[in-house]
């Protein structure tokens, strides 16, 4: 019985982070907002708002890197076009929001948003019609990313291009993605994006309450997400995933339609980054085809990458991490920052293949050999 | 039939659709031959891998693959495994199977389980997980998902373990395990998928003396209930497990018999067993 | 075959008039000196009718003087009441007398101001000047002259080409002046229908925008048979010009591609060959453009000769480069085709902002060479710019050296072995990491050659790279990983096609359609246009 | 276990680091939010060493009501979310009392609810598409009729032209100002056929076809031009494809409203001689205030070659004007500030005063100028007097009844004078 717990351990060694991740996640939470919410601004434990939105934005990413891992980390799909993901989810909370402004846009309007308007467009278009309801625009945040994700994992994986080239194929997707939302004829704002909003569900955007239950929102929904990732995972499917990882072909051998396990998981993966989008829109304030631009997806790899692939808790803190040291060196030194990012990305690869976690883990895994060892003699 | 009709069929509660059926219609053995290969054609870019290949494998039989390098064995398999597909030809499992229109999972799943030359394990997971994900289980995606391990299912995986003798290496890496050890590991996950036919390519390449000798006596114990086609160069082994040798050259059926009738062969001394001989005598 | 621009065929005949005016000109100068007084005192708006005035007063000898003018090198030395040319050379600017051609040594730049020129004062001076070149010496100065003239024929101008038609020399010539005749000759209502509509007869066989206004003008004359007459010319000319525009528009799609190819073939080697995702591929050719720029600093009396220095010295700075990144980065990753993607990837964010912190992050001036610039008129409706021709050229140049090198050489030989089976390479003794270093060298040095090129075309600064990055990988896709012609092909394919939908669908939706296709493609192909078959592909 | 502390401890004094407020004694705090990085970087670099010029200098006059003024510089990095994190941190955590930055109008749209919320100021020095007057923002920078219009009447009155090519960017600003001026030349009794418009993708390099179509539709015997509103790296590219295409000014000229001396710096100019562009600023005017200002601008950049251009002066203009306005309100607070600015003076670089208007936007002359061989350009036309900047176009349907007054008893960015009520307003 020991053993068969021990190698239910064993297995899942990232399972046993699950509990001290959400509590920890949570708990800061909590307090950061309480200490906004009930602290005076000059208390020494004020935690500002601009504070707040730039949590609330990392947890965000946090998310994002979440779904990259787990197409990267555990079934070996590198996607260069995450991003693109993550924008429409974006776009769709965007329309919401947009639709929400209402008569109140500067062209008072009760219908078209603005950059329509000066564009001269008449009526709205369809893809636009029942954005207003919120429960339409978060089916869309969730739907549009996954059924993307279905259509082109279907095509992918179901004639088999893997690796390199599906890397490549995401690029483009999410680069087309890009050049498409730039135009204006696309009805989406052009490289401006939507921005300006007022209220969500009736709450003023620009109140703090606003900021910190979003920010609220966002821990929670990332621990829920992290949590069912991790049940996900660490069942039979988990391991499939993982067989499909080190050896699809064998994973076949032995029955498995490796290419249904893929498209699903792309899937899944997307609409975690759909609604990462869709949560960071309304704490950002503003969505623009700029999300869509390759480098970003990349960017997201490379937070896996330092964080540790493999493991949701490496993506987590690498997200976190890498974001954070972006946010200080932009203020302190810019050019140095893109030096910095670029010696991450080789160093990472060269010498931290498995990122922080990676490192801990190996740590660990000598230790556990060591053990085999003695139980064996 | 109506279309009425056709839709109640298609929504009738007693049965799952068949796109999501598994195809677990029964082999048809009738005339006690299982894997039929007729006329198999298939060549890479002017070399002929395959030239019109015959092969008739009757149920429970255990049966030596030989032939030189470039013989077409392995491609053989490819083919029946549906790895590669064949430019010409037909294959059956059974009288009801083509496995020309399945893809590997497919024939996977009907009871066809394949070593590799190369053994390829899932190094990343322990030997248990290894064996767990080869269980005859559901293999769709949310069936798995929500799968548990029955006891049953455990005492089974057990057992390979046992069988293979790697019960203390369970929670170890595969990666982790030795070259013959993963041979074995590979074998135990063959057994553990409990399949009709089994195709073993160079299964004792690199094993020790003794380590050959139990993989003969697994093969031969294997033989009966369920059906083995191995690929070997070791002619000892071959010699020790073989009641039905085929020997295959540049594609196509060359010989075939008991051990005796093939090396008393003239062509097959002359293409195959000549140069072994040869290296024998160097060696 | 160069068009001879405007500038080229006055300095031509300036030199000649310089000559030939050298006696008469003190002669000259006396009835023009006021003008020229004027003309420095003038204020923009008031030059013209001067110009005027000066054209009337005087002869061929004036061109000169109208041409430092039209390049707005013309100064004026109020304490003489003189004008005089400020001219270039090598480097230190020199004044000299417009007509006589003698250096003015003893001006300062304080002496003189600038006559200032605008558009509207250069057009009239070209026409001036084709007015007065309508008796050039030589044929194909007249015939431009004629041609430039076709646009504004005013009766004065009609005569005068009445007086010389009849004895002109040269056919083309003879051809242009009966053209514009004949379209003097349609053009007037006064005349009887039958001269109008066989003069039209002979405008229908040209191809002049001139030519296709008028006869579009003649298309709402009174008389019918005249309208007539226009309406079937004009169809005449328009399958003709539909033809040309055809061709023009496969020569756009040729050029494209062979940008494409240029940028893409690098890589087909890297990646192909080696099967290494080079992010940073980009990045060296940018660096390819920034040696073209440092060439041409180094060298900036000789830019017409600064590309023959440059390619050899692009594609040094970018193969060694690479040969640096494959011996510090990429031999570590071998088979690890993603990391290597993520570890170029970083190394193309380094080098961008090297060339920022090294150059800045300004656009680069790369100028072009001057036996590159202009282009090549078959027709007017058909010209084909000279540089990019030169590029089509260059591209397939390489290209063909190239397959040459893999196909001929010990290393091309060496190459194709690791390509296919390193270890049995590895075994036959074939150093595979020199191999790789030189492999990952040559692409990227290919890269190099590729930014000397597109410094011709494009921005040279630290975004060059990023923005044919993707385009490269997806030629290299299409056209199937390890397979030159594939390259060759795929590149020409998505070249051609942007071009012929652009001109429909706009270029923006363009890109994204090809973009689309590729995607589709690859789901129906994964191997690409040309895959490898058999086992070495698995 | 340890990890996950340690980086909640991270993350935790990473909360705490960015929330401690600053604690810098009484300077006067200006703020910089110009991209240092990323694409933008070319054009806002310049513009970030203007502003910290500019505080040098008042510096050296002394400062401010008595203190000395402090530049904060902060990299939004030409990502356009991060105009507003930026924005907010200048506010909130640094407590600017103004704002100097954004180029792009996507970025200025970014930070403008940020701004609105907290109550900053922000001075936005780059021409652009109109269509707003926030309290909050003072637009420097040309309103389309402040360019655009009176370029085009140039094209119209001195060259006689009558086909326009109206070529753009696909975004707002190039699309707006198309808008405009098909209304403005439609107005003026330009047929449909007269106007062709067409847009390309930021960054487009090949531009044969679009090039040879103008050729084409300047061939059809009528004057025609080229209302260029091509932004940055493009322009590079189509002017080449205009040379190499022997496209000549005399031709069909072109028209432009992003290329400025900084833009031309860039490419090899020999071609594009005669070809025109349309600014308030250039550095060519020869006007004591302007050499003054090259020669201080020389002097702070250490580089004799660095050219001067319209955003910097505009730039300049909204300095002194800030200046001029907190010495007249005897306070840094936005909202005397912002009514202290209204009917400020300056003068301009170019000669003339320029004058701050009700609407948040300038007075100004508008220059249209030639390119020259050397990368400057040679002012040929200029409106006599200055342009007052319209913050909405009497062109477009959706504006033409809107008007922006921040004077009481409007007090309102967008007041439409038929229905008489003021909407849009965050506040």
């Amino acid at each position: 019985m020991t053993r068969l717990t021990a190698w239910f351990s064993e297995g899942r060694s990232t399972g046993k982070h699950t509990l001290p991740f959400v509590v920890i996640l949570l708990s800061v939470t909590i307090l950061a907002s309480a200490a906004n919410l009930f602290l005076p601004a000059d208390s020494i434990f004020y935690v500002s708002t601009y504070t707040i939105t730039l949590l609330g934005k990392y947890l965000c990413y946090a998310m994002l890197a979440l779904a990259v891992d787990i197409i990267w980390g555990y079934c070996g799909i590198l996607s260069l076009g995450h991003g693109a993901f993550f924008a429409l989810g974006g776009y769709a909370m965007g329309m919401y929001l947009m639709r929400q402004i209402g008569d109140r846009g500067v062209y008072g309007n009760p219908l078209l948003p603005d950059f329509m308007v000066f564009l001269d467009w008449k009526e709205l278009p369809w893809f636009w019609l029942g954005m207003d309801q919120f429960w339409f625009a978060m089916l869309m945040a969730v739907l549009v990313p996954g059924l993307l994700a279905f259509v082109f994992g279907w095509l992918a994986f179901r004639s088999r291009v893997t690796g390199v080239y599906l890397s490549i194929m995401t690029q483009a997707l999410t680069y087309a993605l890009l050049l498409a939302f730039f135009r204006n004829e696309m009805g989406f704002g052009g490289n401006n994006g939507l921005t300006d909003f007022k209220e969500i569900l009736g709450f003023n955007l620009q109140a703090d309450s606003t900021r910190v239950a979003l920010f609220l929102i966002t821990a929670i929904l990332l621990a829920v997400i992290f949590v069912v990732s991790q049940k996900i995972l660490s069942s039979r499917l988990g391991k499939v995933v993982l067989a499909i990882r080190d050896s699809e072909s064998r994973s076949r051998f032995i029955g498995y339609r490796t290419d249904r396990y893929k498209v699903w998981l792309f899937v899944y993966s997307a609409v975690i980054a759909g609604i990462a989008g869709a949560l960071y829109v309304p704490q950002v304030g503003i969505i623009n085809p700029g999300e869509f631009s390759p480098i970003n997806s990349i960017e997201m790899v490379i937070w896996v990458a330092v964080g540790g692939r493999g493991t949701l808790i490496g993506a987590v803190i690498g997200a976190l991490l890498v974001n954070y040291a972006k946010t200080r060196f932009t203020a302190i030194m810019p050019d140095a920052w893109l030096f910095a990012l670029g010696a991450m990305f080789v160093l990472v690869t060269l010498y931290l293949p498995k990122g922080l976690m990676g490192l801990y883990g190996q740590l660990k895994a000598k230790r556990n050999t060591v053990m085999n060892k003695e139980s064996q003699a | 039939m109506s279309t009425l009709d056709s839709t109640r069929e298609f929504f009738r509660r007693d049965q799952v659709w068949p796109f999501l059926a598994p195809e677990q219609a029964a082999v048809n053995v009738d005339n006690q031959v299982i894997l039929y290969v007729e006329g198999l054609n298939l060549s890479f870019d002017g070399f002929k891998a395959l030239n019109n290949l015959n092969l008739y494998v009757n149920d429970g039989e255990l049966r030596c693959l030989i032939g030189a390098n470039g013989a077409g064995k392995t491609t053989l398999m490819d083919v029946i495994t549906g790895k590669t597909q064949c430019d010409s030809g037909t294959v059956f499992f059974g009288q009801n199977h083509n496995l020309l229109n399945k893809d590997e999972a497919e024939i996977a799943q009907l009871g066809i389980g394949r070593k590799f030359q190369k053994p390829t394990v899932f190094e990343e997971q322990t030997v248990f997980d290894n064996l767990e994900l080869s269980l005859k289980t559901d293999k769709r995606v949310l069936p798995t998902l929500f799968s548990r391990l029955t006891p049953t299912q455990i005492d089974h995986i057990d057992e390979v373990l046992k069988t293979i003798g790697l019960a203390k290496h369970r929670f170890m890496l595969a990666g982790a395990l030795s070259h013959g050890q993963k041979q074995w590991l590979e074998i135990g996950m063959l057994l553990v998928a409990e399949p009709r036919l089994l195709l073993i390519d160079e299964p004792v390449a690199g094993m020790t003396a003794q380590e050959t000798e139990r993989t003969a006596e697994l093969l031969t114990s294997l033989a009966g209930e369920r059906t083995v086609i191995v690929v070997e160069h070791d002619m000892e082994f071959v010699r020790s497990i073989a009641r039905t040798v085929t020997v295959l050259h540049q594609g196509s059926v060359l010989a075939e018999g008991t051990m005796d009738q093939i090396q008393s062969n003239k062509d097959v001394i002359e293409v195959y067993l000549g140069e072994e001989a040869a290296a024998g005598e160097q060696a | 075959m160069r068009r001879i621009t405007l500038r080229h065929c006055i300095a031509l005949c300036c030199c000649l008039f310089g000559l030939l005016s050298l006696p008469s000109s003190g002669a000259e100068s006396t009835s023009l000196d006021p003008l020229l007084v004027e003309l420095g005192e003038a204020k923009m708006k008031d030059v013209e009718p001067i110009l005027v005035r000066i054209e009337a007063a005087s002869d061929d000898s004036i061109l000169p003087l109208f041409r430092t003018l039209l390049e707005g090198n013309l100064y004026y030395i109020e304490a003489e009441g003189q004008v005089v040319g400020q001219f270039d050379v090598d480097g230190q600017t020199v004044y000299k007398d417009v007509f006589t051609q003698q250096v003015r040594s003893d001006l300062q730049k304080g002496d003189v101001g600038k006559i200032r020129v605008n558009n509207k004062l250069r057009g009239y001076l070209r026409n001036a000047m084709a007015r007065i070149q309508l008796t050039a010496k030589s044929p194909s100065v007249r015939e431009r002259a004629v041609r430039e003239l076709l646009s504004k024929l005013d009766d004065d101008t009609v005569e005068v080409l009445e007086g010389l038609y009849p004895n002109e020399p040269n056919k083309k010539v003879k051809d242009v002046m009966g053209l514009a005749l004949a379209m003097s000759t349609a053009s007037q209502t006064q005349l009887a229908p039958s001269n109008r509509i066989a003069a039209i007869e002979k405008m229908s066989t040209s191809l002049e925008s001139d030519v296709r206004n008028l006869l579009n003008r003649l298309t709402r004359d009174d008389s019918a048979a005249v309208v007539d007459a226009a309406n079937v010319a004009l169809e005449k000319i328009a399958q003709r010009v539909n033809r040309f525009a055809f061709v023009d528009q496969l020569f756009f799609g040729l050029s494209l591609g062979s940008v494409l190819l240029l940028a893409s073939i690098g890589l087909a080697i890297t990646f192909g060959v080696m099967g290494v995702i080079n992010m940073a591929h980009g990045e060296m050719i940018m660096l390819g453009a920034y040696t073209t720029y440092v060439v041409q600093l180094i060298m900036p009396n000789y830019i017409d000769y600064s590309i023959w220095v440059a390619i050899p010295a692009a594609f040094l700075v970018s193969g060694l480069m690479g040969v640096l990144i494959e011996r510090l980065v990429i031999c570590r990753l071998h088979g690890r085709p993603l990391e290597t993607l993520l570890a170029t990837f970083g190394i193309s964010l380094i080098l961008q902002q090297l060339v920022r912190t090294i150059f800045s992050p300004l656009n680069r001036q790369v100028s072009t060479p001057s036996w590159m610039s202009g282009s090549w008129e078959i027709n007017p409706v058909l010209s084909l710019t000279l540089n990019r021709l030169y590029i089509l050229a260059f591209a397939l140049l390489v290209f063909i050296v190239l397959v040459i090198v893999l196909k001929k050489t010990s290393l091309g030989l060496n190459v194709r072995a690791v390509s296919q089976n390193r270890n049995m390479a590895k075994a036959m003794g074939v150093k595979t990491n020199w191999v790789d270093a030189m492999t990952f060298g040559l692409g990227s040095g290919i890269a190099g050659i590729a930014g000397v090129a597109l410094s011709q075309l494009t921005n040279v600064g630290p975004n060059l790279g990023q923005s044919y990055i993707i385009d490269s990988f997806m030629v290299v896709v299409f056209g199937g990983v390890g397979n030159l012609l594939g390259t060759l092909v795929a590149a020409f394919t998505l070249g051609i096609a942007t071009k012929f939908l652009e001109p429909t669908t706009g270029a923006v939706l363009a890109a994204i359609l090809v973009l689309v296709f590729i995607i589709l493609f690859i789901q129906k192909r994964p191997k690409g246009l040309f895959p490898q078959k058999g086992r070495a592909a698995e | 276990m340890k990890i996950k502390t340690l980086t909640s401890a991270i993350v935790l004094s990473g909360a705490t680091l960015i929330a401690l407020p600053s604690l810098a004694a009484d300077t006067i705090k200006v703020g910089v939010l110009h991209s240092l990085s990323g694409t933008m970087a070319i054009s806002e670099t310049t513009l970030k060493d203007t502003v910290l010029m500019m505080v040098d200098e008042q510096n050296k006059k002394g400062g401010l009501l008595g203190k000395k003024i402090e530049a904060v510089v902060v990299d939004p990095a030409s990502n356009w979310p991060l105009f507003a994190e930026k924005g907010r941190e200048l506010l909130t955590k640094d407590k600017v009392d103004v704002i100097f930055g954004s180029w792009t109008s996507v970025s200025r749209k970014s930070v403008l609810p940020v701004l609105e919320e907290l109550n900053g100021l922000m001075f936005y020095p780059v021409q652009y598409e109109g269509e707003e007057s926030s309290k909050n923002v003072f637009y420097t920078g040309a309103a389309p009729n402040q360019q655009a219009i009176p370029a085009v009447d140039y094209l119209m009155n001195e060259l006689g032209v009558e086909r326009f090519v109206l070529a753009g960017t696909d975004y707002v600003y190039p699309r707006t100002t198309n808008k405009i001026l098909e209304a403005y030349l439609k107005g003026k009794g330009v047929a449909e056929k007269d106007i062709m418009i067409n847009y390309t993708p930021f960054g487009h390099s090949d531009w044969q076809s679009i090039v040879s179509d103008i050729k084409k539709f300047g061939s059809e015997g009528m004057k025609t031009a080229v209302v260029s509103t091509i932004n940055g790296d493009a322009n590079v590219p189509f002017y080449k494809e205009l040379g190499n295409q022997g496209i000549s000014s005399e031709d069909i000229p072109v028209v432009a409203f992003s290329v400025g001396e900084e833009e031309l710096s860039g490419l090899d100019t020999k071609p594009l001689v005669g070809h025109l562009a349309a600014w308030n600023y250039f550095q060519s005017v020869e006007t004591p205030e302007n050499e003054e200002f090259i020669k201080a601008w020389h002097a702070y950049t250490k580089n004799s070659d660095r050219v001067t251009n319209d955003p910097m002066e505009a730039t300049y203009i909204g300095f002194k004007m800030w200046a001029n306005a907190v010495t007249k309100a005897g306070t840094t607070d936005v909202d005397a500030v912002e009514q202290a600015m209204i009917g400020q003076t300056t003068p301009n670089l170019t000669g003339g005063v320029a004058v701050m208007n009700k609407n948040h936007h300038l007075s100004k002359p508008v220059l249209i100028g030639e390119i020259q061989d050397d990368g400057q350009f040679e002012v040929v036309w200029e409106t006599d007097g200055v342009v007052a900047g319209d913050a909405w176009s009497d062109f477009l349907p959706g504006s033409k009844d809107l008007i922006s007054d921040w004077t009481a008893p409007i007090k309102c960015g967008n007041y439409n004078t038929k229905t008489k009520t003021c909407s849009g307003q965050n506040y």
